[in-house]
């Protein structure tokens, strides 16, 4: 069988880049070395790597067990699988360029150290491994990673407020990591397996759900909801992106949305014969939905404005999921890729004017067009691209999914679509009139703050998008054919 | 399944039920991360009983194999059918060991960070320390 | 009849662990609940996970909780 | 009619900035009363239960007299740890149920 053998080090390098910086902690100099010599490799690693499966220390699929066996399926894996196709490459590729380019900017600021360096590459590292992972328990370590990882780039601002965030996001975690393992130790239980092809093979094999699976499927949804963070645990999320620094907030939008997706992918895999699921995901997203971009509407902080505007997409992602179709799903997964491409603009255009005006509170700018022109500029163009409008990328996602929402059955969800993307609108396009072209301003910019690294940026992804909306078939097409091919 | 396997299991829904409830009733943030811990005790619990067998071998230390064992020569020590049908089930116990060491990790940040808001507030109680004062940065 | 005392004793002791008022005592007998679990792994069969939950759960947590707690308190009741 | 609106949202909003805050405020109640219409129809539609179609009926005439609805929404969604914690509580007995009555196990 075919072993591709360059896929587990998309996991193992940046883990051994985030162990050298940080054993480099007060050398400035060698940190930014190997921080861009390492964001060269991970950029380049998931664009060289072969489509195809790996199996950890080389463990083939058994074929059958002598009569001793009392699993469902006769041929099953015996080690941990990492998977890599056309979806995990598009997905890794674009998790790769936003966290270069966080790493960019934080290694261009003064007060970031070694360790924050390193913090991100293991975010970067736990996200690859819950793309890739074929094996359940896998998946949970690295989502218990990730939750760390994620909490020590919040606690790094050492405000009380991101304090006070980290620790109600570790608390849920504890609860959420909890639940997800028990759910997992049940489903070991009763099915034996902890693969999730097998899993689902099995649970096929088995007929109906036993109250126990139906437990496990329960309290593995309360760990989805927090990962992706939905309904109740959208406070928590939209605290965390609020109060880190906005260009990290963008890399935890980008992280979470990711882990929705990869998440949703492997429940429907999982449980593909069990209709109830997808009904339960698509009522929490639509409460998601609303509750976001109404809370949005009413902040008078950038950041958090910005916060729950990105919360209120994620339902939308967790919405065309949870319709349950192919071409829903894959709608789904394609607006997650176009909505973290603006929301990454927009924070990081939020990380610009907390630089060169030490804050982000809306009523005290005003007059930003004449300081930054090219930053405002762009701001509006990312405004129009997330919500809609034709020659940019979420134009064709959420056209996607407001035809398969028709399709499935249910229009009303398709204005419920339409509404959302008016209502983000007038919430973004508030905060850019009232930064940019507000007259009257009490506070000056910091003329030393050129921003050049955060203008490159935002330019190179503004392209990204135009491009993405020009071209949607490139990315739409092998994301369509990998969800007809997972037969969720 | 066994008696003492239901006790487990029963045992670990205590735990588990306990450390939600402190988790989400208590006033105190170091009850909060006690709770934290029980729920993680309970789920280990689970996964052990899982991989019980009354009167089973114990994988790792059964006299059976020695240091020069490998996996192909197991058959002259014990045929594989007969020691399959005896030893316990020893997957779960690595999960466990990995949660364990996931679990102590998150506690020891949560600590440090209640030690942190404890120096701010100068309380322990979450309801000064997360409601009011909110206007003040 | 041994290991259902432990069992027992598990259950009794995390109850109590949440709802003792006293910080300190609550940590101590959250430490013994760690032990006595560490012992029911033995009696099921895991002798491995037994021995990193003795230290772990049993020296090293207890040792973090009664650290944090002199740090917030400095040995006064609260 | 709408200068009373703006009064009741101007009262309720004062520390919200001026007209751009009130103007979304507008938005997103329009949002809210336009999702629970939306939410309305889709359970009578697909709902084949009178049961079900009461109860959103019911519901659906609570909220419309508790008008306006935002102001209610910004409030249980603050950033207090003990809402979050009831609200996750809630959700988990919410889940469970529902998998457990939906496969027919409970009922």
């Amino acid at each position: 069988m075919f072993n591709s053998t360059l896929i587990p080090l998309m996991v193992v390098f940046p883990l051994i880049a985030a162990v050298l910086v940080n054993f480099m902690h007060q050398k400035n100099m060698s940190v930014k070395i190997i921080a861009i010599v390492s964001s060269i490799v991970v950029i380049l690693v998931p664009l060289m790597t072969l489509y195809g499966v790996h199996l950890f220390s080389g463990h083939i699929r058994t074929e059958s067990f002598p009569g001793i066996s009392k699993l469902l399926i006769p041929d099953v894996y015996m080690g941990i699988v990492y998977s890599y196709g056309a979806l995990q490459k598009i997905l890794l590729a674009l998790l790769t360029v936003v966290t270069v380019f966080v790493v960019m900017l934080s290694i261009t600021r003064k007060l970031i150290s070694g360790v924050y360096v390193a913090m991100i590459f293991i975010s970067l590292a736990s996200v690859s491994a819950i793309i890739l992972a074929d094996d359940f328990f896998n998946f949970f370590v690295f989502t218990e990673v990730l939750t760390v990882a994620q909490a020590a780039l919040v606690i790094a601002v050492k405000e009380t407020k991101s304090h006070k965030a980290a620790f109600k996001y570790m608390i849920f975690g504890n609860i959420s990591g909890g639940s997800i393992l028990l759910g997992i130790a049940l489903l070991l239980g009763v099915y034996g397996l902890l693969n999730m092809t097998d899993l689902s093979n099995a649970i096929k094999a088995g007929g109906a759900l036993q109250p126990v699976a139906l437990t496990a499927v329960a309290l593995i949804t309360v760990g989805w909801l927090y990962e992706s963070g939905l309904f109740p645990f959208h406070i928590v999320k939209s605290n965390m992106y609020e109060n880190a620094i906005p260009e990290t907030a963008a890399l935890l939008q980008l992280q979470s949305k990711f882990v929705l997706v990869a998440m949703s992918i492997a429940l429907l895999r999982i449980f593909s014969g069990y209709p109830l699921l997808k009904s339960v995901m698509l009522g929490f997203a639509i409460f998601t939905v609303v509750i976001g971009s109404v809370m949005g509407l009413q902040q008078t902080d950038l950041r958090k404005l910005l916060s729950f505007v990105a919360v209120g997409q994620a339902g939308l992602v967790a919405m065309g999921i949870g319709l349950g179709t192919p071409f829903s799903i894959s709608a789904g997964v394609f607006h997650a890729i176009n909505d973290v491409l603006s929301m990454a603009i927009l924070f990081f255009v939020a990380g610009f004017i907390l630089e060169s005006y030490k804050t982000t509170k809306l009523d005290q700018l005003g007059e930003g067009l004449k300081k930054a022109p090219l930053v405002g500029l762009i701001m509006f163009l990312a405004t129009i691209a997330i919500s809609g409008v034709p020659p940019f990328n979420s134009y064709q996602s959420e056209l996607r999914l407001i035809q398969s929402a028709v399709q499935a059955g249910y229009p009303e969800l398709g204005i419920l679509v339409i509404l959302l993307s008016v209502a983000t609108f007038v919430a973004i396009i508030k905060a850019f009139y009232m930064i940019f072209l507000k007259p009257g301003t009490n506070i000056e910019a910091d003329p030393k703050v050129r921003g050049t690294m955060h203008k490159t940026i935002i330019v190179i992804l503004i392209v990204m998008c135009l491009f993405i909306g020009l071209f949607p078939n490139l990315i739409y097409d092998p994301i369509y054919n990998t969800i007809v091919a997972l037969g969720v | 399944m066994e008696p003492f396997q239901v006790g487990a299991f029963l045992t670990a829904g205590i735990l588990v039920i306990t450390g939600l409830w402190a988790v989400i009733m208590m006033d105190n943030i170091l009850k909060k991360v006690i709770g934290a811990n029980l729920i993680g005790d309970g789920v280990n619990l689970v996964l052990i009983g899982i991989g019980y067998r009354p009167g089973g071998l114990v994988p790792e230390v059964t006299h059976q194999f020695h240091a020069t064992a490998v996996p192909s020569s197991f058959s002259h020590f014990l045929a594989f059918n007969e020691f399959a049908n005896q030893a316990s089930y020893s997957l779960p116990f690595a999960l466990v060991l990995t949660n364990i060491v996931i679990g102590a990790s998150t506690l020891s940040v949560m600590l440090a960070l209640s030690v942190v808001l404890y120096h701010k507030y100068h309380t322990l109680s979450v309801q000064k320390i997360f409601e009011g004062m909110e206007e003040e940065d | 009849m041994f290991d259902y005392i432990l069992l027992f004793v598990v259950a009794l002791s995390a109850v109590l662990a949440v709802i003792q008022e006293n910080l300190y005592k609550s940590i101590i007998i959250l430490g013994f609940e760690s032990f006595s679990l560490a012992a029911i792994f033995h009696f099921l069969l895991a002798t491995d996970v037994a021995a990193t939950q003795a230290i772990l759960g049993a020296a090293l947590i207890p040792g973090l909780f009664i650290v944090a707690l002199y740090k917030t308190t400095q040995g006064r009741d609260e | 009619m709408l200068d009373k609106i703006y009064e009741i949202f101007h009262d309720r909003m004062i520390h919200k900035g001026k007209g751009v805050g009130i103007g979304s405020g507008f938005t997103s109640e329009f949002l809210m009363i336009s999702f629970f219409l939306i939410a309305g129809i889709l359970v009578l539609r697909t709902a084949n239960s009178v049961l079900f179609a009461l109860g959103s009926m019911v519901i659906l005439a609570a909220i419309l007299f508790t008008v306006p609805t935002v102001f209610r929404v910004e409030k249980e969604n603050t950033d207090s740890i003990n809402l979050t914690c009831f609200y996750v509580a809630l959700s988990i007995a919410v889940l469970l149920i529902v998998f457990y009555a939906g496969s027919g196990v409970l009922i």
